[in-house]
């Protein structure tokens, strides 16, 4: 067991180095979003009111796009330098090594993602309880975006035409965005969201114990 | 019963019969070279005896056990190097170092800085593989066998982009690790100079035909 | 965990082979009653709707339609998950074979949908939730189609997509439930309703007489699918060079 | 000038045959698309109304992102095999290679987008003005994107502090959309939209111009 | 006055000093091989020479004008080989060679499959490099060499995974270059075997010590 932790954290700390020594690779994605959430004012005109009324909205499914986009390159160094066969063939379980990386991944990027995300809602005065629901849901959405991406980007690493990652991960972040938003208008007029909050939480505890399984199975696919 | 035996291993790729009917045995100590031209099979090989790639046909096995069925236990005891080199570039040796030697599961504590020097890189703890020769990188690959904790060896070309003095190096290390009865597996085209130790030898590439279904 | 032994004899594709080709022809001919009963029922014995006219009759293409696309889904997803783990072969087959029929159905209820939403919603499309999250499932089954063909080893593909329709099946649920979620211009479950259907006897038989014609559409296309890929899969073993008599099975 | 046509087609050539080996390369952009299109209204609600106004914003807004992510490949793999390294070191010049790289981008990926787009307005019933200013606004607008986006990807192919100059590049993708949405805007009301098309393709004509050579330097530096 | 010259070329990286002072002249015909440890800055000096990093002091010529002077004349005089192939592996061997083909600006038509089948590919036009071994991905890059139209070639460990057959094959084509007037510069770790022709050395490493300021 604390051999398991042991190898656990040497991972998670390697991650995190290989992602604060790449300061780029941490920043641009979060650039990435704030720079959609400017645009969009721009494409939907100066109606303040209704832009307030889409903040929310625009937060996550930016938050999802921009996911994506951090994602694609969670195992790709690792797999074009050997370390992913070295990964699969140490004798560690493969899928403990993964959740390492998952971890690391969320760490670095969606915890930024989260505080920039509320910090918007505060410059834009959104309601307490919108941003309260907005951080909550984030909270809860972004691991499962994390470990549910991560699956899709094991399957389709090295193959040809990144954008087949796309394809196959936003059909699957359809359920998160759908509740979260759910969850934000339930309680931005005064609703109980418990209900949205207990259906998060149940995906993202499936998630957590199933999608490193399935990730690591996927990396060995793709190994083969 | 031998501790590692090739059953019968058959390989296709493209429609080609790379190698069909392939057996051998190897022993505590047995040190073993692929032979063939290039695109005979000499990876196909070292990634199936890894346990990387399936074979179409056979079986490979660890104390007598398909390798399938005992994974975990034949994963520790493995060390395996291919064509890429398994460092990150973004790391520094030592860095690289630290996650191999946590990877390979050993139980003693090692001497990084020795090791750096055995391998050649004395001094070069903290610099970033990124920022190295080709030859330093593959050095830094390397270094995981220096490290305890595994008994079969399998290097895919490990003398590529190597200097003399390394490639002896290396030659000495796979020598040193059979007298003390591990096994090594290895292919490589240079001509070794791997006196004073039986070695084994598969050819590869005399199956080399296309198979009539297209 | 191990199966018992007739399941992997019925998974043997040889055998599969020659008993699926008796099986597709029955269910060829009780698809083509039901399909001529359901039609006849629907087209012409029901009556016209007091609301919509004759316009809700797309209902006996529609309705079918979109209980398939859910169902082959799960068959999908079912069977990529027991080729997974026990690597039976004939599970993935049937796998990969039910994805190009489940996207047809699924496009085939988006489409009747539309034709329908025009008289009844006075638009093609509504950014509603059933009808996004059903359009989001056609996006499921291209993808698994697209990364079925990315892979060159079939064996190595069809693994590859169990996994992604496993994780995909999240998702079912989400488009089955989001009438009854959200208050949507979706038809709410009208015959779903086993204890007191909403709706006349005399549209519902016709009605299930078209379920039971497209379940056996897909169960003998199915086998006819299944049947080719098997050759392909197995164009090495000797009994399929002795099928097709010659050493030259090109693949 | 004979031979430099040749080998402008040759690249060209090259470009597409990577692009079309693989069937989905082609499909896998507009599903892309398509999905995030499809992802906005389960954000926004289904207040209809509401949603075919915001329409074309939706549709420039992800046709920009859009653009954004599939650029991230276009000289990766370049890079790594050492394909730029011979680019570079052969006897024609840069510049021009890189265009025919750039064209065969916009070509395998923005004239499948513009199409989509054009679908999707239809069927959401915008009126047809709205959609004749949404097509020419894309088709004046993507190619400016492919080129300033080439400049982008080659000064950030794993260059340190690459990062900062990728920001300074980024908003200029905010006078396009700008520049598009008043003329879409403009056409939904009736008004004439000369002055912001000729904009647009002014910028276009300096883009063409000058993204090439931009991209030609950026990647020499980073080579070296 | 020499065809191409090295005049004073310094190199350094991180803050180590790999070489200085460096000098040497190659003529029509001439061969040099550059010698050194792993580390030693071969890989360095052949960017150098081909333009592709600028040297910290020293110029490189190229009749009898700084390269950076007529970068033109200069590319389409040189052709380069280096760690990366230089291939696409999305691409099969004929359309890579068909680009490089392009690339080379070489006037005369080549045969391919007669190039194919000299390299030791033969018949092997329409498969994608992606499923190629690592040596036979890397005679698809060195087949840049049977085209004509450049006088300097500068390879960087052309025998790495090429097999013994590769090798003499590279090695014959080498010094048939230099025969028919070319010029060479290559590095490698491995024992040459080009007999009967005059083979220029250039050491490098004894330079390699740390600079005073940080
Ligand atoms: C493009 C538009 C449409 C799409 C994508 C669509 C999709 C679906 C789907 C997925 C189902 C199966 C639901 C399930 O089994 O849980 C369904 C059922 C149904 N649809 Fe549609 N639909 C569309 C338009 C319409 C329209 C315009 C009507 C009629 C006003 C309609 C009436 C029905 C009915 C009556 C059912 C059966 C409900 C039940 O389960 O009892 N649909 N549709
Ligand atoms: N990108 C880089 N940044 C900083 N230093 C580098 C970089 N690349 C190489 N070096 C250093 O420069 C020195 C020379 O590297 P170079 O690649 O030229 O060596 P080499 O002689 O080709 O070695 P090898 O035989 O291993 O290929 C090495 O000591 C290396 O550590
Ligand atoms: N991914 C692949 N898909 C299909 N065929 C492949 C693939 N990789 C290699 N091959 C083919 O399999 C054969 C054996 O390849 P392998 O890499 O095992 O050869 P090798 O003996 O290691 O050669 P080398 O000495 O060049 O490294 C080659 O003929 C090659 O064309
Ligand atoms: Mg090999
Ligand atoms: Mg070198």
């Amino acid at each position: 067991m604390r051999e398991y932790l042991n190898i656990f954290f040497v991972i998670l700390r390697r991650d995190l180095i290989l992602a604060f020594r790449n300061k780029a690779e941490l920043i641009n994605p979060l650039m990435f979003f704030v720079i959609v959430i400017v645009l969009f004012p721009l494409a939907f005109g100066s109606d303040s009111a209704l832009l307030k009324q889409l903040t929310s909205g625009i937060i996550w499914v930016t938050a999802l796009l921009a996911t994506c986009l951090s994602l694609e390159t969670i195992f790709r160094s690792d797999f074009e330098d050997g370390s992913i066969e070295q990964f699969s063939l140490s004798r560690y379980p493969l899928t403990l090594l993964v959740s390492a990386k998952i971890l690391a991944h969320w760490m670095t990027f969606s915890i930024p993602l989260i505080v920039i995300a509320l910090f918007t809602g505060i410059v834009l005065s959104l309601s307490s309880q919108t941003i309260s629901a907005l951080f909550i849901t984030l909270l809860l959405g972004t691991p499962v975006l994390s470990l549910i991406g991560a699956i899709t980007v094991a399957l389709t690493i090295g193959l040809r035409g990144g954008m087949l990652l796309s394809l196959l991960i936003l059909p699957l972040y359809m359920p998160i965005l759908i509740f979260s938003m759910l969850a934000i208008q339930n309680a931005a007029v005064g609703q109980s969201i418990t209900a949205e909050l207990y259906f998060l939480a149940g995906i993202l505890v499936l998630a957590i114990t199933l999608a490193p399984i399935a990730t690591a199975a996927a990396l060995r696919i793709r190994l083969s | 019963m031998s501790k590692f035996n090739v059953n019968n291993l058959e390989c296709i790729r493209r429609d080609n019969i790379l190698f069909q009917n392939l057996n051998f045995d190897l022993e505590d100590g047995g040190l073993l070279q692929i032979d063939g031209v290039n695109g005979s099979g000499k990876s196909s090989l070292l990634q199936m005896c890894a346990g990387l790639i399936q074979a179409t046909e056979g079986e490979v096995r660890w104390n007598g056990e398909d390798i399938n069925d005992c994974r975990y236990q034949f994963q520790s005891d493995i060390r395996y190097f291919g064509h890429t080199n398994g460092v990150k570039a973004g790391l520094t040796a030592l860095e690289n170092m630290h996650v191999m030697y946590a990877l390979s599961g050993a139980k003693t504590a090692i001497d990084y800085s020795f090791v750096l020097k055995q391998i050649g890189l004395e001094g070069m703890e903290d610099i970033l593989v990124s920022r190295m020769s080709a030859g330093q990188k593959r050095r830094v690959g390397l270094s995981r066998f220096f490290m305890s904790g595994s008994s079969l060896w399998l290097l895919d070309e490990p003398f590529n982009a190597l200097d003399k003095d390394g490639k002896i190096i290396i030659e000495q290390l796979i020598v040193n690790h059979c007298r003390e009865g591990g096994m090594v597996i290895f292919a490589t085209h240079q001509s070794i100079e791997i006196e004073s130790y039986p070695l084994q030898h598969v050819h590869l590439g005399q199956h080399n035909q296309t198979t009539h279904h297209a | 965990m191990k199966l018992p032994r007739w399941i992997h004899q019925f998974g043997s594709p040889k055998y599969f082979y020659e008993l699926s080709l008796w099986l597709s022809r029955w269910v060829a001919i009780v698809c083509v009653i039901c399909f001529v009963c359901g039609l006849y029922g629907g087209l012409v014995l029901a009556p016209a709707d007091y609301q919509q006219g004759d316009s809700f009759r797309i209902m006996y293409i529609h309705v079918p339609s979109a209980w398939m696309s859910l169902f082959i889904y799960m068959v999908m997803a079912v069977a990529g998950g027991i080729g997974l783990i026990w690597r039976i072969k004939l599970a993935e087959i049937v796998a990969r074979s039910s994805a190009p029929i489940g996207a047809s159905f699924t496009f085939l209820a988006l489409v009747t949908g539309a034709i329908w939403g025009k008289p009844m919603w006075g638009t093609w499309w509504v950014w509603d939730a059933r009808l996004t999250s059903e359009l989001i499932l056609l996006f499921l089954y291209l993808g698994y189609i697209a990364l079925q063909s990315a892979f060159e080893d079939r064996r190595v593909a069809a693994r590859a997509g169990a996994i992604l329709a496993l994780v995909g099946i999240v998702n079912i649920p989400i488009i089955h439930y989001s009438v009854e979620w959200w208050s949507t211009l979706h038809q709410g479950p009208t015959i779903t309703k086993m204890d007191k259907p909403s709706i006349h006897l005399s549209m519902l038989i016709p009605l299930l007489f078209m379920v039971l014609a497209f379940k056996t559409f897909f169960i003998s296309t199915l086998l006819i699918r299944a049947r080719s890929e098997i050759l392909e899969y197995e164009c090495n073993a000797s009994w399929v060079k002795q099928l097709l008599g010659s050493n030259n099975v090109t693949k």
